[in-house]
């Protein structure tokens, strides 16, 4: 079989909403799975209700759950992305009006402080456990964060 | 009042708590782990803070993360629910530290409570009674006289203790001493404090538990008993309110004893006096529980009084909007808490919901926060969902409570229903003979 | 009493019955059609009869069908629920024939509450105000001098009437004698029956009705009113016990009124009489319903009488356990019916309901066969659960009305709850300021 | 086994709302699993109770599901199965104690007569509406039938 007759394989098995698919013959093995074939979709009457939290929207199901699976498995090939570790207050810098540690464009090495998050009076460092470059800060300086959200996006060092 | 409370917990008492926030107009956060992104409280609070990874050390018992939510939130108050930080003097001083009314008792009441030697004490010098015991026992010295006065069975317990742990009968006097090591032991592993106390152990009591609520002007009032015999491994399984042994009279004086004893030291907040009974119907204190217990809706029930809510009003400074002559009983009512586990071994039996559709129909609540599709972690309790059957007497409460067993659906995990349904046929059951070892006998 | 019932009908009031049977320990068979093979009450029964396809005609309105199964199972009783053969005096004479108990109101005052211009006269004459008009009107003469004694505008009802068809409001003489036409044409096609008659039309009513209970040995008791003003096409959308509008002194006149009636007819079950009431507080009797109603659950939680299980001990011929002066109303009650419908154009919803979480918490009750996983069949009606908040007052029962539509969850198809949220905060709700237009207003 | 007929299988097998299948033969091995095909399953918690519907047993969710799918679909290839048209008894003769109309093994024609299903008092006919053998007949003489359940499977003659 061959990339596109597996491409459209794969296609009906999501199309028809198959949870499992497995097919063997002559030394061809395919295997399928799926875990949420279908899942909760559709309105919600809920109204929804503004927060403070998270710049200003409130976290809807769909997008606690997409931000949970990006946590758990990292973004796209190549690029690592820097989760906080506790829930608190972001700081691009060591104190207010002062230069951020980084910038969208540096070079960071693993190790190299990025931010401050703030609990309980107490600043916490978030550092690189990469090295690469800085392609994107995913939140405002002084704004809320809770644990596992994203804060920087890091293109890997290649080789 | 408060403008938004965090919720510090998770499950049916966080949607329990977002529900009497919403019917006096507070704003609520809840904080939760990873693997309650998905849950209902995350879904119906007005924001929701991931403070950590599933297991309790590092979300749910983790006291900086909770107390940066609240910071982060600008909350005026956290209710701890029950479990987790519920009981903990520490984290209830913290919150008052840092400017965030903790909803439940000062922490010193915490304190006193949370010592089982010292809460008998106090308790039987405002007048009720204990079992005959002793105090605190450090070393291993002088308590074989004591046990001998006392007579024997008698029961080693942990003086910081709860849920079973440290706790041992002692029929024999020669294993005395062994048991009384073997508790202090077990009670340092549980509970950090190894001290253990001495005290007679009645064979088949009943366990009856006083509701009281007092606010900050020292209005104290109880909501009456509730009967809790239908134990398994010292965890309740099924309560009821009113209990069929307690007379209206008996009702009255212990219960009036019990308000003016909590007003005495200084208790606010709701708290539960716990109590056994013996079979000639007297009384014995046992401990006291500092916060809004599981069954608490058997209570609301008889008496029309939402719990929760008058907890969260009593803990803003407001002022009790009854008094104990308002106080009437109507009714019956019993509650079956549905756990995940297996109904025979009590095995948890964590797993995916693959269906869930809760009774309905006159005179049933049910507390939940499980739906189809839900994942139950290993991580947590194992209780999902709470049943409760309300009627013009017990008969009714019971019928309902049977039509509302056989008409639940909870699929894809085992659940402790098959029990209540034997237990809610069973003649020991509808006939009131109720004991600790109820579960026991009709399982022998 | 009876051994085992059959229900001829099916969704949420299938269930009802079904509860309520199983508190009196009947055994139960269910009737359904193909559409319905995977429905709770066809799992919940303790017997299903598959009786015929999904159309009406071909099952819950196919007589031989449900008599056939009725014979087949052995049962003793047939309880028709509401809607389909429930007020179908023929098929309540067919079960009689059978030796089958029909649980309802003997055959004849089906018949006679069936013509709504013979009910109206044979309540005037037993003491009940009607809005001055006409008898029927076969032909189209005479009538106009009429209508202009009673004073535009006036209203043509369809004498077999029922769910708004066959009705014209006329404000201008002139369209008199062509409005009476048309809703001759519409009732002779929805009730075969073409006449109709003319009645002074109110123009902001309150629809406030008394539900009824009557034995066999003559025992009438009333047991309050409903307010259900908020309609949408004469079909009613939110009801409440007991209404702003009545005082306890017009409850006890007025009720007293209908349950002499009742009796006075010979009437047996349970029953409903329809009044409108002026904004100066007059009641005008417009019709009878011999059934149960959808809103029932209301009057059952301000009451603590189960109509259900009291309709089914009646049909048995026990006699009523309780007397006028044993009633009391207490608290306040709200339903609203969650249908899968537009909220805005009204137009059915039909579909798979993907996600389905009702509400719990104190005072709130589900009557409901919906689950996540049901498929809402077009063939039937759209409502898929009913949503009942009490409380020890109305404002209690509004805040937990609210927070209760504000935690339900259904996914899937479009529903009636948003359009519930905005009634439940709007300032002419919550201040009881309510008509048979309100919907309209709070539309416009 | 090519795509299409793989494709055209998985189709069958969503249509059919069928939940699981397998299938090996000659060194080709299928498995296809659906994850909510359409009712609930797994565990119930409810007690069962008797019935005397339906020779003694009462008909859990998942057989009515089945009973309404066979109904719906029939069944295996040149297998025709007869339903009740209506809710009855049934009887396999014109009266007790006299033959029953068919045995197994007879060769029917298309109208013959096959079964009486009584309702109200009123005997109704069940004809055949193929030709061929009646290899089943599904239900005791005088039992409840519903609308809908299966009573003969007849195989169609070949040809």
């Amino acid at each position: 079989m061959d990339l596109s007759e597996l491409k459209e394989l794969l296609r009906t098995v999501v199309e028809n909403d198959i949870s499992e698919f497995e097919y063997e013959e002559a030394g061809v093995r395919i295997r399928i799975k799926r875990d949420h074939p279908a899942g909760a979709s559709g309105e919600d009457s809920r109204p929804i209700t503004e927060s403070p939290f998270n710049a200003g929207h409130s976290l809807g199901g769909d997008e606690r759950q997409s931000i949970a699976k990006a946590a758990a498995q990292g973004t796209a090939a190549g690029i690592h992305t820097i989760v906080s570790p506790i829930v608190g207050t972001f700081y691009n810098g060591p104190s207010p009006g002062v230069d951020p540690f980084v910038h969208v464009g540096d070079m960071v090495q693993e190790g190299t402080v990025l931010c401050i998050v703030e609990a309980m009076k107490l600043m916490n460092e978030v550092k690189s456990d990469v090295s690469g470059k800085v392609i994107d800060i995913l939140v405002e300086n002084s704004q809320p964060v809770e644990y596992g959200q994203k804060l920087y996006l890091i293109q890997l060092r290649k080789g | 009042m408060f403008r938004k409370v965090l919720i510090a917990n998770r499950g049916e008492i966080a949607m329990r708590v977002i529900l009497a926030c919403k019917e006096l107009g507070v704003q609520t956060v809840v904080v939760y782990s990873e693997a309650d992104r998905l849950s209902l409280p995350v879904r119906m609070a007005d924001e929701a803070v991931c403070i950590g990874p599933a297991p309790n050390s590092e979300s749910y018992l983790n006291i900086p993360a909770i107390i940066s939510a609240a910071e982060v939130t600008n909350v005026d108050a956290i209710h701890p629910g029950y479990g987790f930080l519920a009981e903990n003097a520490n984290f209830a001083e913290i919150c008052i530290a840092c400017g965030i009314m903790f909803i439940g008792p000062p922490p010193k009441m915490i304190k006193l409570m949370g010592d089982k030697a010292l809460a008998r004490e106090v308790m039987q010098q405002r007048g009720l009674s204990v079992l005959p015991g002793t105090d605190r026992i450090n070393g291993s010295k002088h308590f074989e006289r004591l046990a001998e006065q006392i007579g024997y069975p008698v029961i080693i317990k942990a003086v910081a203790g709860g849920g079973g742990k440290g706790m041992r009968v002692v029929r024999d006097p020669g294993e005395l001493s062994r048991s009384v090591e073997l508790a202090q032991v077990e009670a340092g592993k549980a509970f950090v404090n190894p001290a253990v106390y001495v005290e007679k152990y009645l064979e088949h009591p009943r366990h009856i538990e006083f509701q009281v609520i007092v606010d900050r002007d020292g209005n104290a009032v109880h909501l009456g008993e509730r009967e809790c015999s239908i134990q398994r491994r010292h965890q309740k399984l099924l309560e009821e309110a009113p209990s069929v042994a307690v007379t209206a009279e008996q009702r009255a004086a212990l219960g009036e004893k019990v308000a003016l004893a909590v007003r005495d030291l200084g208790y606010e907040s709701v708290g539960t006096l716990e109590f056994l009974m013996d079979p000639q119907g007297h009384f014995y204190f046992m401990e006291m529980n500092t916060r809004i217990q599981v069954e608490h809706p058997v209570t609301e029930a008889v008496t029309g009084i939402d719990l929760v809510k008058e907890q969260i009003l009593v803990a803003a400074g407001e002022s009790l909007s009854f008094r104990q002559q308002d106080i009437e009983w109507r009714g019956h009512c019993i509650e079956c808490r549905i756990n995940a586990e297996c109904p025979d071994t009590f095995v948890p039996s964590p797993g995916t919901i693959t269906a869930f559709i809760p009774p309905g129909g006159p005179g049933i609540r049910v507390d939940t926060a499980a739906f189809a599709s839900l994942k139950i972690s290993q991580y947590y309790d194992s209780m999902i969902a709470k049943l409760i059957a309300y009627g013009p007497d017990r008969t009714v409460a019971i019928q309902r409570m049977r039509r509302a067993l056989d008409t639940m659906v909870v699929e894809g995990v085992k659940t402790t229903i098959p029990l209540h349904q034997k237990i809610l046929r069973h003649s020991d059951f509808t006939e009131g003979r109720l004991s600790t070892s109820f579960l026991e006998r009709i399982n022998a």
